[in-house]
């Protein structure tokens, strides 16, 4: 087993004539993941290296092929237009890798999205790996192996140096899930912990944040009312300079939250072990 | 991107709310002029782009335009917080009844916009959070909906204003949520919202912040930035699409991706460094990108060592090889350099520097190790 | 028992200081309903009758009185954004009598509230009236005593002549429901039939619909399929003369259903009853 | 409310929707010299707001001004289902290469606005609906995002429109949608959208109709209105707001609910009578409203009887009572009257009433018994 993607995925590329959506097309489908369809709207009836067809709308490629999973390479600009098509396609797993859509945007997509019945992962993010199975955006796929560690992160290549040290000593993933680093996005921590707690072949989770924002502090929540497998963490921006992002409004709405400290503080009460360093993540799983 | 008072205000009586009347001025004879023009008394505040402008003397009243030209004066010779003051404000002085803090921005933990207003405006509002979070009124908008009428009205109930100001509240707040929304800003704040003897509402000082990941939808907004206001590195780090923060220490760090960017930054620090900056060359950056970074890296005098880490997925290790070959033939850098490339094409990039002499490193430890002993002269 | 009303129903009415709000409101209190606020903008502060407290908003209402329950008296043009502010102050039934509310407006309205777990019901509508126990609305108190027919009605009047109907041969009704003649509204047929088959006061029910829209081929399929209990039915529009409403495309979407005829037929498939007038249910209830 | 197509199409100009060169005349020299602006060959549309214009023959084509002349003559002089026409429309003739129809309106059922399209443009859309519902693609609008790109690129794929003219497509789309929703239109059609011999789409026909529940914010078409159009007297019920429609019988009918006057019309019919109207009165009319839909229904010769049946409830019957006793008081009427009335103040209603000759009735079905006697001369 794995969470959210595995052999079964039919995975659909918007903008896959795209530079990026290309390059990683090949990736995914050398990688074994199968892409039964991609998206460029303008270009239907191309094929991507003679064997994967192009659509001009998601719409019309989930008729023509039954993908029931897509990821978005699209210029930021286009993106929520891109998550909005795809899940008015009933496309119920989204994955957007796009980095830097405007925050506004995003705030509409969420509360669009949220009235379907759809999972988004992103924007801002890896995607996800379920080694051995399937690979859905950018995380290279040799820097892990199947396993039984469950791997969460909102940062993208941090997410590669914990899988390539979980690797070097020998350890695997169930599933790998990138969820970004944006201020808004799909799907949070405490949505993959519970996808975990669940999952039979997740025997321990390591899950990575970061500065800002309070996702953290609910997943230590969660883990601690909620989780029997043991969660090992790590924060990144311990050395980060204070008030580098927002002035006051964003202050007295988050009270004062979101720095590593806090974060850590608030981990380690519920529980988790938290390492200094991501190399230091795979002793502590031992 | 920030913008200075005088254009957030500009923007306000664009969207009908009430503003005092003024101008800004970059002189002190224009800011003489311009209170004669006024007439009666003027406030002259500087135009920088910091908090606490007023404890730091940046802001005074002048009862006539001769007192006005030299206030201005003064001010215009002033640096706050390490920022000179190269514009004044001039604004006629209101007379005040009482003051009201009133914004729109982000919350993202409920994923909407957010309306926060409080009967205790112009003190620092994040001590009025502090001290007496009641004080702080949150009314939370639907982004496909937006603002209603009569979320202003319970807005302007709870913090109990005099009902005779409750309509002209209404526009103010329809026209600050068209501000907030037609911007795209991250912050449209009016601090203070006052009432004036003469019952009248008026925004008399106004800040806002614009999410710089809509600017392609708002050229004119583009247009305003104050790059005055910036370091140089970080408007040409802005110009290739680059995150730079400047720091104090002597280890400049490129990295790709904000999380690893501050992890290099946390692992230096762990290994007895200190970062110069923070430098995130983002997802799928060409060779131009990382070759203007490093050159911004370099410009910082203080950097005795530089750290490249780089775990390759949408950007690729060979594209970031020949960035570094075309950067360090430009700048022959004199410092030395620690690589790490893994990932995405690793094994081309590792190719590519293989004649170049730099120092390289298997993990991220060891690759911070190496740094902060490169920094320190040793090998 | 009854449905959605009953006597700990605490109910605010918005826009208490109008015309109409007033005197219904008077009536809805002689009549014995729980009216614990009003609420109209500007007027916050104000009694009502000296008995009923006015607030600046339903928020503010919500807050000092525990209202459960709201009904709009507020013109067509500022009716929608009083839907709006009932269901984000958290009302959980919601009740628009006001007639003449634009179509997209109502879109606008039923797709925001459908996100949140709020019931409306009308626009365009009489109210609800569980007889001797509470009113809401402007449906007359005195035309119906309580019993065991359920009552549901699209239309505003002639829901009045049937349970006068009713009354004259000793018949009562559990609780009459007028879900309003719009065709975009907050609650249809099959949701009312639903609620009454799961009421055990309720032992028959009375639909009465009239021409245009599907709502009723609809119900007669959910009767067909789901409902124990009998239905007596009654179709206006007989002899209206048809296409005075929509032209072109709207007859597309409809598929040229929307006839009287139409309906009664898919009722009496449904082994309803069809009465040729309104007060010709009685007797097919016995 | 229908707007005419010359009107439509002048909306549609508005949001960026090409429409062909012409304008509207009132008189056939008008015609002509529109024509001769024009220069080629013109199509002389007649305006009425009904359907079938061409087969009743009230669409031609002109090769020139002179030829113009003669057939605007020709149909200005004509009725089209029992309307006159007295304008018509003088557009320059389109090479048609291929014709589609187009058009936005209310999804009832779905609750949602919905975009119509069919590659059998020019059809009457019924007809391929019926026959071919697979030649018509349906796509829903979120009312609270509105139209998106993606939309009109999955219409134009499954219209199967040449490729080279989607981008135009999805501009046309957008300002259909704008046309829609910017104006409350309950349809906002194009039949047919052509495409030229010259490879432009155009807007060659357009209908729109408007919500009346919405013209308060809608002062510029509300003056669009063609009262020409309409029967005096549904005229005179739009301005008390009185929802009227004629028909053939000879038993007045004023009701205070559609559902009920529907009904009443039933059981009219259904007791041997024919109702010479659908009146309804609408909740709460007030007794000036009454007087007038009195004068409404008596304006209307046919009318042998007139039934009241009133059942109080927003409504009160002795505010309808006092209307009854105006009307009568001004129109002195000659017809027997039936009334019936129940519900809020129906006592206070039935008391007022007590002095004026009137037959008055328990139950719904007694009064139409008794309107239907009246009628006949019977009492």
């Amino acid at each position: 087993m794995s969470i959210l993607i595995n052999k079964n995925t039919r995975l659909v590329v918007q903008g896959i004539t795209g530079n990026e959506g290309l390059f990683h097309t090949r990736q995914m489908v050398a990688y074994g993941t199968n892409v039964v369809a991609g998206m460029t709207p303008g270009k239907g009836g191309e094929w991507v290296d003679e064997k994967i067809p192009v659509f001009d709308s998601v719409k019309l490629a989930v008729e023509a092929t039954g993908a029931n999973c897509s990821v978005i390479f699209v210029p930021a600009r286009f993106a929520p237009d891109s998550i909005f098509e795809a899940a008015d396609a009933g496309i119920p797993l989204i994955i957007c890798i796009t980095e830097g859509i405007a925050v506004q945007d995003m705030m509409r997509v969420r509360n669009y999205i949220d009235q379907k019945k759809v999972r988004l992962v992103g924007p801002n993010c890896p995607g996800l790996l379920t080694p051995g199975e399937s690979k859905v955006g950018i995380i290279p796929g040799d820097i892990a192996i199947p396993g039984n560690m469950g791997v969460v992160s909102r940062s993208g290549t941090l997410t590669y140096e914990v899988l390539y040290a979980l690797k070097l000593v020998g350890l695997g993933a169930s599933t790998c899930v990138g969820i970004g680093g944006d201020p808004i996005n799909g799907t949070n921590f405490i949505d993959v912990l519970e996808m975990f707690e669940h999952d039979p072949q997740t025997e321990k989770v390591v899950m990575i944040g970061e500065i800002g924002g309070t996702d953290e502090d609910k997943a230590a929540e969660y883990i601690a009312s909620k989780m029997t497998k043991p969660v090992v963490s790590f924060i990144a921006g311990q050395t980060a300079p204070p008030g580098k992002r927002m002035g006051h409004a964003g202050a007295i709405i988050e009270g004062g939250a979101g720095s590593a400290a806090d974060k850590v503080k608030a981990l380690e009460a519920a529980g988790v072990k938290v390492a200094k360093h991501p190399e230091e993540i795979p002793s502590l799983l031992k | 991107m920030k913008l200075h008072e005088y254009q957030s205000k500009q923007i306000f009586a664009r969207y009908g709310i009430p503003i005092p009347k003024g101008r800004v001025a970059a002189a002190a004879s224009e800011a003489k002029a311009i209170a004669e023009e006024l007439g009666g008394r003027v406030v002259i505040k500087s135009q920088v782009l910091v908090g606490g402008r007023g404890k730091a003397g940046g802001v005074k009243l002048a009862k006539n335009p001769d007192e006005a030209e030299v206030l201005a004066a003064q001010i215009l010779a002033m640096e706050i917080k390490g920022l000179p003051v190269r514009k004044v404000l001039v604004d006629e002085a209101a007379a005040i009844e009482s003051e009201i803090y009133f914004s729109i921005t982000n919350d993202r933990a409920a994923r909407k916009p957010v309306m926060i207003a409080s009967a205790a405006g112009g003190m620092e509002i994040e001590e009025v959070a502090a001290k007496t979070p009641e004080k702080i009124i949150k009314v939370h908008i639907d982004p496909l909906l937006g603002l209603r009428d009569y979320q202003a009205r319970d807005i302007a109930a709870s913090i109990d204003l005099p009902r005779e100001y409750w309509k002209d509240f209404s526009k103010i707040a329809t026209g600050l949520w068209q501000v907030y929304s037609q911007n795209d800003a991250t912050l449209a704040e009016i601090n203070p919202l006052v009432i004036t003897k003469d019952k009248r509402l008026v925004a008399l000082d106004g800040k806002m912040m614009i999410d710089d990941n809509a600017m392609f939808r708002h050229a004119d907004l583009a247009e305003m930035r104050d790059v005055d206001e910036e370091a140089p590195a970080e408007t040409e780090a802005r110009k290739y699409g680059l995150s730079y923060i400047k720091l104090d220490g002597s280890i400049g760090c490129m990295v790709n991706g904000a999380g690893l960017a501050m992890t290099s930054m946390d692992i230096v620090k762990l290994f007895g460094g200190e970062p110069a900056n923070f430098l995130d060359i983002g997802g799928g950056a060409g060779s131009d990108k990382v070759a203007a970074a490093m050159k911004i890296i370099l410009s910082d005098l203080n950097v005795k060592a530089v750290l490249f880490n780089i775990f390759g997925g949408i950007t690729r290790c060979d594209e970031v090889a020949r960035g570094i070959l075309v950067a360090m033939d430009e700048v022959k850098p004199k410092v030395p350099m620690v690589v790490r490339l893994v990932g995405t094409n690793a094994e081309e990039g590792r190719k590519l520097l293989a004649d170049a002499k730099m120092i390289t490193a298997e993990t991220l430890a060891d690759a911070a190790r190496k740094s902060v002993a490169a920094a320190k002269g040793k090998k």
